[in-house]
């Protein structure tokens, strides 16, 4: 499935992950990152009992490459340094996913973690960035994030900065018309700088988006007639996402979307089970924990 | 949220699902009643009416603003179309196209707004509709009912079926104590007195109405008899009992889930200040948005307790006494 | 620049123009019928001393070839017949077109006209469903019409109508989200009895679509990726527009969309010197109107 | 709109056309100063900034909702970011995105919506603003102006400027009298005495302030000494202001080109009840869109003439006395 389109030389990739701030992880390490994550996603909606595991998963893979990848230039000791590059989550409601890499990589203690969705914590149902450094955005109402990515892009031109804005989206959250009109907005603007990843996991609240929408496909389409550079990858394969993530930075005049194919906990049996909307918003019951983490343990060679 | 507990009140079902439970029979009895979704079917409980009846419930998916714009379509062509989501995703994406689609050409078109309140929790202040009866009262002409329990929710929604023209419904994610658990009198516009006494009014509304009881009840303890009253319809206000209130009783409190700008603490005094001046002390979200928790904490942390009632109702009766004495 | 897709022989397009309850006129009445609902409206709106004459001109041939070119099936006498075909005007500020239409048609005294904009007449500065019949929608607020278009389209499934919706929206009102939520829940629903008219006039409010909205070309590929069927005219050609219309009708199982290039004020001296915005929202002072119903009358070859 | 003639008020350009003035003053003063348009920078007077800083000037098309996202991304990035549009497509088209993107997160957006209220004229309802102040005052947090003439319309660009926080300014289309000729005091959150009088007070914000003074002048013929307070800032509300207004006159009339739902009274009512009931009397639009027509002439018909607050004042007094009768 993977076709980024302008594939790079081992040596410019390896000038480009060291621009980070944050060490950069081989691609190894970077699986084994999404195992620690993918891990901690489900116990910590568990213990909350409530939120949003699966739509964490699926995103979970190319947060990781964005954090800790050496895509992204960030350090969690200076959150406000001007020149840093952004990440906006516009599908707020996979905060854990978001949470959880920012405690990975250095943003606040990760024993907070275990307080989600407490009173008190700041790490809110849906993320808050007055409450947590890290967090670019407060979202949490669908279709809003990639207007304010624009935004951060925007600045940085006329500031002559060089940060790049990255935006995750949802597949169904591109119902949402402020999405094209953001859209429309960044190709009048040619913005290089912002790069769209749309975590296509075919499900959206109520059903698969074949049946909810079947109005997004062709989702492809869609983007290159809206004036988008677009990239099609496996969102799951480590590979493809970072080499998808580097490509994309050397479009000149043209925003980028890549469009991620994800799944809803995937190889994880409690969701590989539902079928009408992936256990959308429903966190594992104990039992169902311990299936999926045997099930995680698995797929990435942990079992003992 | 158990509220009235100690008064004997019942925990029943959420007013969302009584409201889907009233909107399928509703479907089966007429057939013009249509309905259109945000995607949140399986929240809003419209999913129940989906399933019984599929060739009359439209899907737009995530998209608030083309669910009204839809909805209002289907009304021009003669049908009574409802469109529902969480209640600030509805009236906050798509304040204008009601406004101009619906709300301008009256036309008759049901809104049904669920996760009203921060006692929806954890989920936190971006889902928590807060500003949806501001919102909904603003529109000219429109009607907005915040019922208290199941069974009223499940005569708003008739009612509101049976009303001519648009009608914004409020409903929660909570089980709320039942308050009417034999005859349900609800006839919109005009409030149901639960309790009578002559110190002061309670006026509430949805889930407050349970904690309005209890205050009485505790008020009661410390020989302060208060008059209750469910003011379901929220607009029209029943200026009547307000009134009524405002010289029988010659205090007011409000209580409402929502903030106080715009809500029905501000409808109240408006009408009082009007009509018959007496001090009014409102009940609600001051100027703040909510954080994510656990629903009775934070009802609780941003004083919505039966206990702030309590302490407004002291505050009302000693502000009528100054007056009364001074 | 024509390029209907699906053109028809002669005799289909005579039986379909006789489906209409008014008498359906022939192409030179129709040009015949454009030179005298342009002329009203530039004479109305210059009397009312505001409104928006250049909107209401560039869409004034489609209205003509729906309401007179048998397109539609809509009785004056009967405004509410459930059977008749429906018109949305979603760029509500070109509501003079709407209205000399209308009155044209017969749903109103046409003395009514001159009373535009004035307190108490129901030809309010942009439609109003409730004071004038035959309008179908109110308008004015933009991006709007063709979700509420959609909702009748519908309306005649569920009743087993066979009705038809017509909706025109403009180009720069095309930049509204909403537009593109309806588009993508129109193709969801595979609604054939809708068909869109995108009055391609290259301008908006503050200037050419081109400098104000790029992000909107290429419009015809942004309506394919959105499923719909998509046919090109010259709006100023009355057989290609009454072509185009007669076509999408036997288009199977998907909405169609008509972009129709047409020019704000076409060949009339005012706007042409235009180039800012072409007279957006402007009418002419009596001078003005002058010089354009002198170059009306010349293009329909009126001039004694 | 010529009100206040009689007492020597000269009319002065449109608040819409101060502003506009004001932000390309700004816009030169402080580089951090960026606007977004959702096209309609000609009417809103955006496009005075735009041609002069064309690199700060951001025209979006006619895409309010996404015209707010922008604005708060260049606010997240540090910018001081202004959105403008008609006030009713800038709040009723961006309610959420308002919500979640601004004020939520308390960034630094100025807001400002034009053709505000019925006084547009013949364009007609689709493009009044009558709701824009209940809905702007709905956000926790916002800070909402109503200046009533040029040059306070000036101050208050600047005010709002050197403010930290989300701000709603509201603007008109039409030429106001002029209030300040020379010195303009402006404090947010501060009421302007323009009067003073012990009958009755008249607190008036927009338009209706030049209504206002003229109204007080009628009334003094009648032997009715009324004070009149600028409330340019109708959040926060100048609470002190209100209650003294209340302790000092007895008797309140509020005047806005608005709804009364959510507006000006409806706050004035909330605190007076709260804090020193006395009768206030409310002018402003009730539970009507209005048409298209001559903006004076529509003002005459909907209730906002300087004549119908001399006949809420004559009420207000008649409440006040049978109260301090009885
Ligand atoms: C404006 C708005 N409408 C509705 C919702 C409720 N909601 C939360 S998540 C969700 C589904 C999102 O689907 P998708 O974008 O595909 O995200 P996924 O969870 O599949 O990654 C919905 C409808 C919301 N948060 N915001
Ligand atoms: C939601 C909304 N925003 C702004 C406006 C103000 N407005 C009226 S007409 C217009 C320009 C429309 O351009 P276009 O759609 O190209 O129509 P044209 O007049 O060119 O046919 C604008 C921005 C409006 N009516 N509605
Ligand atoms: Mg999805
Ligand atoms: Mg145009």
């Amino acid at each position: 499935m993977l076709c980024a389109e302008l594939p790079l030389e081992e040596d410019q990739m390896t000038i480009n992950r060291m621009k980070t701030g944050v060490k950069s992880r081989s691609v190894e390490e970077l699986r084994e990152t999404v195992w620690k994550l993918s891990r901690q996603i489900m116990e910590i909606t568990t213990e909350a009992g409530s939120g949003h595991p699966s739509s964490s998963l699926s995103a979970i893979d190319v947060i990781t490459a964005l954090y800790f990848g050496g895509i992204m230039r960030h350090d969690p000791d200076r959150p406000q340094w001007p020149a840093r590059d952004r990440f906006i989550l516009s599908k707020g409601h996979a905060a854990p996913a978001l949470y959880v890499a920012l405690a990975e990589a250095g943003y606040f203690n990760p024993d907070l973690l275990s307080t989600l969705r407490e009173l008190g914590s700041p790490l809110e149902g849906h993320p808050n960035m007055r409450r947590l450094a890290g967090v670019e955005a407060s979202t949490g109402s669908l279709g809003q994030g990639l207007s304010f990515a624009l935004g951060h892009a925007l600045a940085a031109r006329i500031d002559g900065e060089r940060y790049r804005v990255y935006c995750l989206i949802g597949d169904g959250e591109a119902d949402q018309g402020q999405i094209w009109e953001a859209a429309m907005t960044a190709a009048k603007y040619d913005v290089d700088n912002l790069t769209a990843i749309l975590d296509y996991n075919e499900y959206q609240q109520t059903g698969p988006v074949e049946k909810v929408m079947p109005g997004l496909f062709p989702i492809v389409e869609k983007w290159r007639a809206f004036g988008w550079h677009v990239v099609e990858i496996d969102g799951h394969n480590m590979e493809a996402v970072l080499e998808a993530l580097e490509a994309v930075q050397q479009v000149n005049g043209q925003p980028q979307m890549i469009v991620a194919h994800t799944k809803k906990g995937k190889g994880l049996d409690p969701f590989e089970e539902d079928d009408v909307n992936r256990m959308h918003g429903e966190p594992l019951s104990p039992e169902q924990l311990e299936v999926a983490l045997a099930d995680l343990n698995e797929m990435y060679g942990k079992v003992k | 949220m158990e509220f009235g507990k100690e008064i004997g009140l019942k925990l029943g079902p959420p007013t969302r699902n009584a409201f889907g439970e009233a909107l399928k029979e509703l479907g089966g009895e007429n057939q013009q009643i249509v309905v259109v979704d945000g995607d949140v079917g399986n929240s809003t409980r419209t999913q129940y009416f989906g399933e019984a009846y599929p060739d009359r419930f439209f899907n737009v998916g995530i998209a608030e603003s083309n669910m009204i714009g839809v909805a209002a379509g289907l009304a021009g062509a003669g049908k009574q179309a409802l469109a529902a989501s969480f209640a600030i995703f509805l009236l906050g994406n798509a304040y204008d196209q009601i406004r101009m689609s619906v709300a301008f050409p009256r036309l008759d078109v049901k809104l049904v707004g669920s996760h009203s309140g921060i006692s929806i929790g954890e989920d936190g202040p971006s889902q928590m509709g807060i500003e949806d009866i501001a919102l909904a009262t603003s529109f000219p002409h429109f009607t907005v009912l915040v019922p208290a329990d199941a069974p009223s929710t499940r005569a708003a929604t008739r009612a509101m079926f049976s009303h001519d023209g648009p009608v914004y419904l409020r409903t929660g994610r909570p089980k709320v104590p039942i308050i009417y658990d034999g005859d349900v009198p609800f006839e919109i516009g005009r409030a149901n007195q639960l309790r009578d006494g002559g110190d002061l009014t309670i006026i509430a509304c949805g889930l407050m109405v349970a904690a309005a009881l209890e205050a009485a009840h505790t008020l009661s303890a410390e020989g302060v008899e208060a008059r209750v009253l469910d003011m379901h319809t929220v607009k029209p206000l029943d200026e009547e009992a307000v009134v009524r209130a405002a010289r029988e009783t010659g205090a007011i409190v409000t209580a409402e889930e929502h903030l106080l700008q715009g809500g029905l603490g501000a409808a109240v005094a408006r009408t009082v200040s009007e009509r018959h001046p007496v001090p009014v002390h409102t009940v609600g979200l001051e100027n703040t948005y909510a954080e994510s928790g656990d629903p009775l904490a934070l009802l609780k942390k941003y004083g919505l307790m039966p206990e702030d009632i309590v302490q407004a109702a002291r505050r009302a009766v000693e502000a009528r006494r100054g007056r009364d004495g001074g």
